[in-house]
């Protein structure tokens, strides 16, 4: 079990890595495919199966055919990126690496035996169980929910559309 | 109340020369010449007479003292200090004095400021300084007294300033108020020692707390009293603080002659006189005031010796008498030192107006190198002005002579090397006034003065009086031996309790012999400068006109008094207070304060410029933010 | 006008049922007096700006049918945040917020200025979501419950020694929330935005998206982290000092009107951001007090934004010159506001000041105090000198404009806010206990 | 099973490295992409805080965040054809107009 | 009652007055003043000394935080309202009916005395800062709108400088409020019996508290934008300045300093005389050589303050009589001499003294009145001047000599100036004005002649006003001793 954990980690932090540092767009959208997959298949492993493909099909189907769906139409595929002088880069990968230590230092400090809530059950992910929560406490955060998609909707519109309005 | 009839006459003395101010002063401009002069004298001729009535009642025992307490003033420490008025022999004498010769000198003035723009206005300062001069005497408390003193001050201001056109004159005025205000700094300090020691300003309670109190010489006493005589220095042009008094010759005479050598000058005199409880129980104060009076003395005498101004000689031969009366009161004969301040009123007085006759006939002519021979021109001020000098230098039956002559004794009694200064001060008196009498009057004229304007008979008559009272006034005071001192049986009283000062008197022979060797001298020296006053004039003549010699031209220049005061002072204020200004204060306070609002906006320029625009360092220093917030809380929550 | 009438309704719903206290939906979302006087308060503000909208969009011939869409979504994510119990809601409140705030920021399509302060907004939204994501998680993983009050109940209980991923969360939270109220390290896409984006928006972004934050941010400390610890505390006075120094700094030297009412909104949060270190009792009603001075002295400020903008392109100050001839009654009503925002006695500004100052002297962040009185008399610098081009100089001749009836009636009323506020502050102290 | 911490350090990983592409990429769609991680590597942790309480309400959690960045992706993207139709490009350093 | 209503109608007057601007606003605001006088009177006659606080109303302003609107007077208040309320009409009367916006100068100047009467009325702490700042804003308005040269920067600098002090204060203010016991309120009674302060605390205290008072009256190094002030606002404005606002800051010290930080005053007493006499001096001495009539005169009025302040930093029984006498002397004396000023410049349009002259020749009667004022302000015997300066003087002797003797330097180098000043404008023969130009017209001599009767009558009389001040006086004393 342990080692699957390990490889789907390391796939995830170097594919993470990649995105970062593809050169074009198209190969940063392929890597960051792979990463969704590995964290996926991370849910599985935390035995929430039903996250795991709702995740797969959100993020690998939607989100990833919208950005090579918008880089294909305004054909942004050359890699045009002006190169910064050296110095700035450097800052700015030391930047990130001080964010981490940082917060690493700072949940380090911390002991970890907090206790669990309630009694363990493997069969928190099926969808029954998800089901009965989302439809029960989490129903007011589910209307607000499709107003925000509204909102996102009607904002595209606004933003997006040709034409003068 | 059941006020008797002396008590208001006393209350209503002060105020009948207010009344006259203001009449004069407000109504001035629309009367004639002749209103305005019988409104000035007429105020001054009635509170003559009630001071007359006073006398006359306390002559004949009717009340010591007379007190009316008009309203209360100030109240200070526990008691509070009266507008109250009080007369004793002591200021009885005093209004005498005032109130006598300021009538004379009022009508003398009325012809003499014939035709001058100010009429009315000279008359109302004139009246407000009598009103102020009376406040002065017959006030019970230092307050009051302090009051009618800067009064004074003020007046003598107005007074001399009263060409006010003439820079130069302005000049004079402002200096003899700043002065006189050094002295009162003084004065006022003093007033605040005696609240704080004794707990009260009204002589009365003051002098008993003293009395009892007694312990001579002990630091708060010699404090009050060196307080009180620098006052009194301002005010009477002693040796720190008289460089004022010549110059104040800018007013016109009549105002020389009242304030300048009568009644304001003594004003001092009169403050120790009446505060003699405390000044003899500091005898180290009255040995500085004889040091004082005597170095004045011989200083003013030896000034006046080389003057050419005629007003300027009277001037600084009054700072000398003033040095010769606080040299009595410095040997505790406080009833020699007032004799002198009357009879030098008189005949000082009558020197003044004397002159301003001489002026008034030459056209304001007042150099003595242009004057000369006037001895058959102007027989009648020749006379008057010759009674004057012969009283002033001493010669026996004249005032002077008796007076002076007083002084010597005492201060012989008590210090001889004083006696032999003064005596050496009498002599010069005698050489200076003789010299002014011949350059004015003997000799042939020089000068290019014809017509000479007329004396109408208000000026003559005054003369006239003054000359008499000058020649008169000496047998108000003989000699002690003779038993007949009036003045002393008078004023005993009010010094009743001056012990310090009868030890043994001299013999009578001793006495005889200082008065007729002090006579003799004089005489010689008259001998000598008549004899030969044509050789002696003549080379001073030109000597002052060329290179004087040496040790001549020192006291010619009045001993650069003057300029040292300027450069030591006066300059060193105006340098600072220019310094200050252009660099303390707007450089440095205030330059600090605009220097912290121009960094205020600069660094709100650079905050400005911290606002780059790139996405790419917002992000940046937005998220090194956020982990120094977390850095910091790593830092503090540990 | 239907949009208004509905805000009106609205408005009448939230203050009827003022005295219940329960919540609704598994106590997600609860109506206690704190929410529904927040509630009413961005009701306000977005029924200001509906009505001061028609005449500024016509003029730019815009439609403004569709951003007042986006501002009742905004106003709906507003009113969410500020009644949540639920994180989720909180999380959920704010990117709704959050999204139309940055669809509004671009409206104006055709500037330029517009589409870059969208883009800004967005990008550093996105990233900063993404930080009270992971505060949230965090809090979750040491308490267990999203819910406020059962975190406030487990805060409270464990007492001092709670694990320490639960301030590590807090603190992310708190950086998360400084980022959307503008506090001083994250205040960076602040000024950019609102001098980007149109006036009206900046106005309705500023006034409702602020107060919204603070709200938010308010209630969770309020329920969830009651005693605040004392160095987060020292944390947030930090960045608030460095807040109010950064916004009075930079506005001394802004020559445009709306870049300087950008900096000083800046520095206004500066002054708010006080509340959090000292949350308690009168925590919430000082914020209230002064969210409604601040909003009144925003809508008077950049109205007289807008009735420029009708005339001239450019926003610079010495477009005021001469106001006070022109129209008095304006010049009038500029003044107050500048005086409220500069903390001066007869405005309500002052007292809102007052009443800070001593919640946080209360607290023990003397210091903080000090400094806040030396960056507000840095202030005065600049509102001094609106009223000084308002009086003084002569006036240029179009600023005669005649003010549409919308607009005198708004200035109208958060004059009479202001100045009853400022003489009798007693109506309002005492309201939220 | 593995200990708690493991997620916490790889979430925080992944967090990090996301920050890290945003502030090295200057090109939008990179940008959107590395927020998309840096949410994600949230999801992460959540996923395993519910595992580790056994409660579902971090799951419930994590929908909804997957339908906000859903949300957040079509409006940036709107966003950024809208500034691509003004300046052909997708770079930020271009938009630069706003300062001081 | 009557104080409230003392505050209340200049307010409302003045509030009306700002919007509307018709000719009669002149006349309509001078009656205000006038009533407002009679009314300060009659409060003055029905005042029993020995009584305390009287007068007093205690309405609830803000009861969640302990604020009263808690209004009262004792004797020193009531002098004070008086002073402000005898100077109003002469500075209405005194404005030339030339002026542009007469509606809002009539306005701001009536909002202006509510304010001040507010400051000397108040015993809360939080009322007390209010009126205190809702002081300043009209005297800024003033200054700006009918000032002169460049009144932007000059007014800008004033306000803040004088902002800065006062926030100092309600942090201060604000400390003090907390420290009060549990239903904290800001009553002066509670206020003084805060007693839990150690020495260091009162020490920082007293610093906020004494640098806002120092840079209203001003002492010595906070005096910076005094002489500017004065010489840009217009004269009324300045009249306001000097004659009125420099004494709240006296108020303020001897009312909420003193009495609520005793330690505090007692240990930095030394310094608070020292700067204040150094002020005294450095004025003095620079009023020496200035040649613009207003500056001279405002150093002139810096020097005065600085013995006042000395007076009361001596905490002796008669430097604090000294003090609130000499408040009432220096305001009339101060407000006579910038209207003369005024006069002065108006017909000859020069403030350079070098270049003016002769107006004893032109008008002998004007020249008499400023005689009589350049008495009050030298402290001559008979005026009310010489009463304050003996008694600061006496106070300031108790406390400690050399500096009574610098107290004293100012004495004479205030008579310096001041004759200085007499003698170069009214002396010497006419220069600049070719006709006889009429100074003391009817208009003058009503402000003026008033004014100088005060002068010599309060001078030769000042027993009733020193009756009023004494027991509040002693009652201060008492509450300085700690």
């Amino acid at each position: 079990m342990e080692i699957a954990f390990y490889v789907l980690a390391v796939s995830a932090i170097l594919s993470a890595l990649a995105v970062v540092f593809a050169k074009s767009p198209v190969y940063s959208v392929l890597w960051l495919i792979l990463t969704f997959f590995t964290i996926a298949g991370q849910y599985v492993l935390l035995n929430a199966q039903f996250l795991a493909a709702v995740h797969v099909i959100v993020y690998a189907g939607a989100i990833m055919v919208l950005f090579l769906f918008v880089i294909m139409l305004l054909n942004l595929n050359i890699a045009t990126e002006p190169v910064k002088p050296v110095y700035m880069r450097a800052y700015e990968i030391v930047g990130g690496c001080v964010l981490c230590l940082t917060m690493v230092a700072a949940i380090h400090t911390s002991s970890f035996e907090f206790t669990p809530v309630n009694a363990y059950d493997n069969s928190i992910g099926t969808i029954e169980k998800l089901g009965v929560t989302l439809y029960n406490n989490y129903i007011f955060i589910f209307e607000v929910s499709s107003l925000l998609f509204l909102a996102a909707m009607i904002g595209a519109v606004i933003l997006a559309k040709k034409g003068d309005i | 109340m059941n006020l008797t009839f002396a008590q208001i006459a006393l209350a209503a003395l002060p105020f009948l020369p207010l009344a006259g101010f203001a009449v004069n002063g407000l109504w001035g401009r629309r009367f004639k010449e002749t209103t305005i002069g019988i409104v000035g004298c007429g105020s001054i001729l009635l509170s003559f007479l009630l001071s007359v009535f006073l006398f006359m009642a306390n002559l004949s025992g009717s009340f010591a003292t007379v007190q009316v307490r008009l309203f209360d003033w100030i109240p200070v420490a526990n008691g509070s200090i009266g507008f109250s008025l009080m007369a004793d022999p002591l200021s009885l004498i005093m209004l005498l004095v005032i109130t006598g010769v300021g009538l004379l000198i009022h009508l003398y003035s009325v012809g003499y400021m014939h035709g001058d723009a100010g009429f009315a206005r000279f008359f109302a300062y004139l009246n407000l300084f009598i009103f102020f001069m009376l406040l002065l005497v017959l006030a019970d408390n230092f307050l009051l007294l302090f009051a009618g003193w800067e009064g004074v001050g003020l007046c003598s201001f107005l007074l001399i300033g009263f060409w006010f056109t003439n820079e130069s004159y302005n000049a004079a005025a402002k200096k003899a108020f700043v002065m006189n205000r050094i002295g009162d700094l003084g004065f006022l300090l003093g007033m605040f020692l005696i609240v704080f020691t004794y707990g009260s300003l009204n002589f009365d309670q003051v002098f008993t707390a003293a009395a009892t109190a007694g312990g001579a010489n002990n630091a708060t006493i010699i404090a009050i009293t060196l307080l009180l005589f620098w006052g009194a220095c301002g005010k009477s042009a002693q040796i720190p603080l008289y460089t004022w008094l010549p110059d104040a010759m800018a007013g016109p005479t009549p105002v020389s002659a009242l304030i300048h050598a009568a009644t304001m000058v003594t004003a001092g005199i009169y403050l120790v006189a009446r505060c003699h409880v405390l000044f003899s129980l500091a005898p180290f104060t009255l040995s500085v005031v004889l040091a004082v009076g005597v170095a004045t003395a011989l200083l003013a005498a030896t000034i006046a010796l080389f003057q050419t101004d005629i007003k300027k000689v009277l001037a600084y031969s009054t700072v000398s008498q003033l040095g010769y009366m606080f040299a009595a009161l410095g040997t505790g004969a406080y009833v020699a030192g007032l004799f002198h301040v009357v009879t030098h009123a008189f005949f000082k007085a009558l020197l003044f107006l004397g002159a301003g006759a001489v002026i008034h006939a030459l056209h304001h002519e007042q150099d003595l190198r242009n004057m000369g021979g006037l001895r058959t021109e102007l027989p009648f001020v020749y006379r008057i002005f010759l009674v004057g000098t012969l009283a002033i230098s001493g010669i026996p039956v004249f005032s002077g002579f008796f007076s002076k002559d007083e002084i010597l004794m005492n201060v012989f009694q008590h210090h001889t090397v004083a006696w032999g200064l003064l005596f050496i001060g009498a002599l010069l008196t005698t050489f200076y006034m003789f010299r002014l009498l011949a350059l004015a009057f003997w000799g042939e004229k020089r000068g290019h003065h014809a017509n000479y304007v007329p004396m109408n008979t208000t000026m003559k008559l005054p003369l006239a009086v003054l000359a008499f009272l000058s020649f008169a006034g000496g047998f108000a005071g003989l000699p002690e031996f003779t038993g007949l001192n009036w003045l002393h049986h008078y004023l005993s009283p009010v010094f009743s309790d001056v012990t310090l000062h009868n030890e043994p008197h001299l013999s009578i022979g001793v006495e005889l012999g200082l008065m007729a060797f002090t006579v003799l001298a004089i005489a010689g020296v008259i001998w000598f400068y008549a004899s030969r006053f044509k050789h002696l004039q003549t080379r001073e003549l030109n000597q002052l006109n060329g290179e004087l010699p040496w040790y001549k031209k020192l006291p010619a220049n009045k001993y650069y008094v003057d300029e040292w005061y300027n450069r030591l002072l006066v300059q060193p204020i105006n340098r600072l207070s220019d310094f200050l200004y252009r660099v303390a204060d707007t450089l440095i306070i205030d330059g600090l304060v605009n220097r912290i609002g121009g960094m205020v906006l600069s660094a709100g320029n650079r905050a400005r410029k911290l606002q780059s625009g790139d996405i790419g360092i917002y992000l940046y220093v937005m998220l090194a933010g956020a982990s120094g917030l977390f850095l910091l809380y790593v830092l503090l929550g540990s | 006008m239907a949009l208004i009438a509905g805000l009106v309704l609205a408005f009448g719903i939230t203050l009827a049922d003022w005295g219940i206290r329960e919540s609704y939906f598994h106590n997600m979302i609860s109506s206690d007096s704190y929410s529904l006087s927040f509630s009413a308060l961005l009701i306000a503000c977005t029924g200001v700006s509906l009505l001061l909208s028609p005449m500024y969009y016509n003029r730019l011939n815009l439609p403004y049918m569709d951003i007042a869409a986006m501002k009742l979504f905004a106003l709906a994510g507003g009113i969410c945040i500020v009644s949540f119990v639920n994180l989720g809601l909180l999380f959920i409140g704010i990117e709704l917020l959050s999204i139309s705030s940055f669809v509004l920021a671009g409206s104006d399509k055709r500037n330029l200025l517009s589409n870059e302060a969208s883009l800004k907004y967005f990008i550093t939204g996105s990233v900063f979501s993404s930080f009270l994501l992971f505060g949230i998680a965090l809090v979750y993983a040491v308490t267990g419950s999203f819910d406020v009050t059962v975190i406030g109940a487990f805060y409270s209980q464990a007492g001092g020694n709670i694990n320490n991923l639960f301030y590590v969360g807090m603190l992310m939270i708190i950086i998360a929330l400084g980022f959307k109220v503008a506090a001083a390290p994250f205040h960076f896409w602040a000024p950019d935005v609102y001098d980007g984006s149109p006036a009206m928006v900046t106005l309705f972004l500023s006034t409702m998206g602020k107060i919204a934050a603070f709200g938010a941010f308010l209630r969770l400390f309020n329920q969830a982290f009651l005693p605040v610890p004392y160095h987060i505390g020292i944390l947030t006075c930090i960045m608030a000092v460095a807040t109010m120094f950064i916004g009075n700094l930079s506005a001394l030297w802004q020559d445009s009107y709306k870049r300087m009412l950008a900096y000083s909104a800046v520095a206004q949060t500066g002054y708010l951001l006080l509340v959090i270190p000292a949350s308690g009792s009168m925590s919430a009603d000082v914020l209230f007090y002064n969210g409604i001075t601040y909003i009144a002295a925003s809508v008077i400020a950049f109205s007289v934004l807008l009735l420029l903008n009708q005339y001239t392109e450019s926003e610079s100050r010495s477009q005021l010159i001469g106001l006070a001839k022109q129209n008095p009654f304006l010049a009038f009503a500029v003044t107050v506001a500048m005086l409220s925002l500069a903390g001066i006695p007869p405005t309500a500004g002052f007292f809102g000041k007052y009443y800070l100052f001593t919640l946080a002297a209360g607290a023990g962040y003397t210091p903080a105090v000090v400094f806040a009185v030396i960056s507000s008399l840095i202030s005065i610098f600049f509102y001094f000198d609106i009223i000084i081009k308002m009086y003084t100089g002569e006036a240029q001749e179009q600023l005669k404009m005649v003010i549409p009836p919308a607009y005198s009636f708004s200035i109208f009323v958060s004059l009479i806010v202001l100045i009853l506020l400022g003489v009798f502050p007693g109506i309002l102290t005492g309201l939220l206990q | 099973m593995i200990p708690l911490e493991h997620y916490l350090y790889l979430s925080i990983i992944l967090f990090c490295i996301g920050a890290m592409g945003v502030l090295l990429r200057r090109n939008m769609i990179i940008l959107f992409m590395c927020i998309e991680l840096m949410l994600n590597s949230a999801n992460l942790l959540l996923v395993a805080l519910s595992k580790f309480h056994s409660d579902n309400s971090a799951q419930i959690f994590v929908f909804f965040v997957m339908l906000v960045s859903a949300a957040e992706v079509s409006v940036g993207l709107a966003i950024l054809v809208m500034l691509y139709r003004n300046k052909p490009s997708t770079q930020i350093d271009l938009w630069k107009k706003l300062k001081e | 009652m009557i104080v409230t209503i003392l505050i209340v109608l200049p307010l409302l007057f003045g509030l009306a007055a700002i919007f509307s601007n018709g000719r009669s606003v002149r006349n309509a605001a001078l009656a205000v003043s006038l009533a407002e006088f009679c009314l300060a009177l009659y409060a003055a006659y029905s005042f029993v000394p020995q009584a305390g606080m009287q007068q007093v109303l205690n309405l609830p302003w803000i009861p969640a935080l302990g604020i009263h609107y808690h209004v009262g007077v004792d004797g020193i208040g009531l002098l004070l309202i008086l002073l402000t309320a005898l100077l109003m009409p002469f500075i209405l009367y005194s404005t030339p009916d030339d002026i542009p916006k007469p509606g809002a100068y009539y306005g701001l100047m009536l909002v202006m005395q509510a304010a001040l009467i507010g400051v000397f009325s108040a015993l809360d702490g939080f009322l007390f800062y209010v009126f205190w700042e809702m002081a300043l804003i009209p005297i800024w308005f003033l200054c700006l709108l009918w000032g002169r040269g460049n009144t932007v920067a000059v007014t800008l600098k004033f306000f803040i400088y004088t902002l800065f002090g006062s926030l100092l204060m309600l942090v201060a203010l604000i400390y003090l409020y907390l420290q009060t016991p549990q239903p904290h309120s800001f009553s002066l009674e509670v206020l003084y019996a805060v007693s839990n302060l150690d020495a260091n605390v009162q020490g920082w205290l007293f610093w906020a508290f004494f640098l806002a008072f120092a840079i209203k009256i001003p002492i010595f190094p906070f005096h910076s934008w005094q002489p500017d002030t004065y010489v840009t606002a217009p004269t009324q404005g300045t009249m306001l300045l000097s004659g009125i606002m420099l004494k709240m800051g006296i108020y303020g010290a001897m009312r909420w300093l003193i009495p609520v930080l005793p330690m505090g005053v007692h240990n930095w007493m030394p310094v608070a005389v020292a700067l204040s006499v150094a002020g005294a001096v450095y004025a003095s001495v620079i009023a020496l050589q200035q040649n613009d009539l207003k500056r001279m005169l405002a150093y002139s009025s810096m020097a005065h303050v600085g013995i006042i302040g000395a007076g009361l930093f001596s905490l002796t029984a008669n430097g604090l009589t000294g003090v609130v006498f000499q408040m009432l002397a220096h305001g009339i004396n101060t407000v006579a001499l910038f209207y003369v000023a005024d006069i002065i410049e108006r017909r000859n349009n020069t403030r350079n003294l070098n270049l003016l002259g002769g107006i004893a020749l032109a008008d002998p009667r004007f020249s008499v009145l400023v005689f009589v004022c350049v008495l009050g302000a030298v402290a001559f015997p008979l005026t009310n001047g010489f009463i304050g300066e003996f008694y600061l003087l006496y106070g300031l002797f108790e406390y400690n000599l050399p500096m009574c003797i610098a107290g004293g330097l100012t004495v004479i180098l205030g008579a310096a100036y001041m004759l200085q000043f007499f003698q170069k404008t009214m002396f010497g023969n006419a220069i600049s004005t070719p006709h006889k130009p009429v100074y003391a017209g009817k208009s003058e001599l009503y402000v003026l002649v008033p004014l100088t009767a005060i002068i010599l009558l309060t001078g030769i009389y000042p027993k009733p006003l020193l009756n009023l001040a004494a027991p509040a006086i002693e009652q201060l004393l008492q509450l300085a001793q700690f």
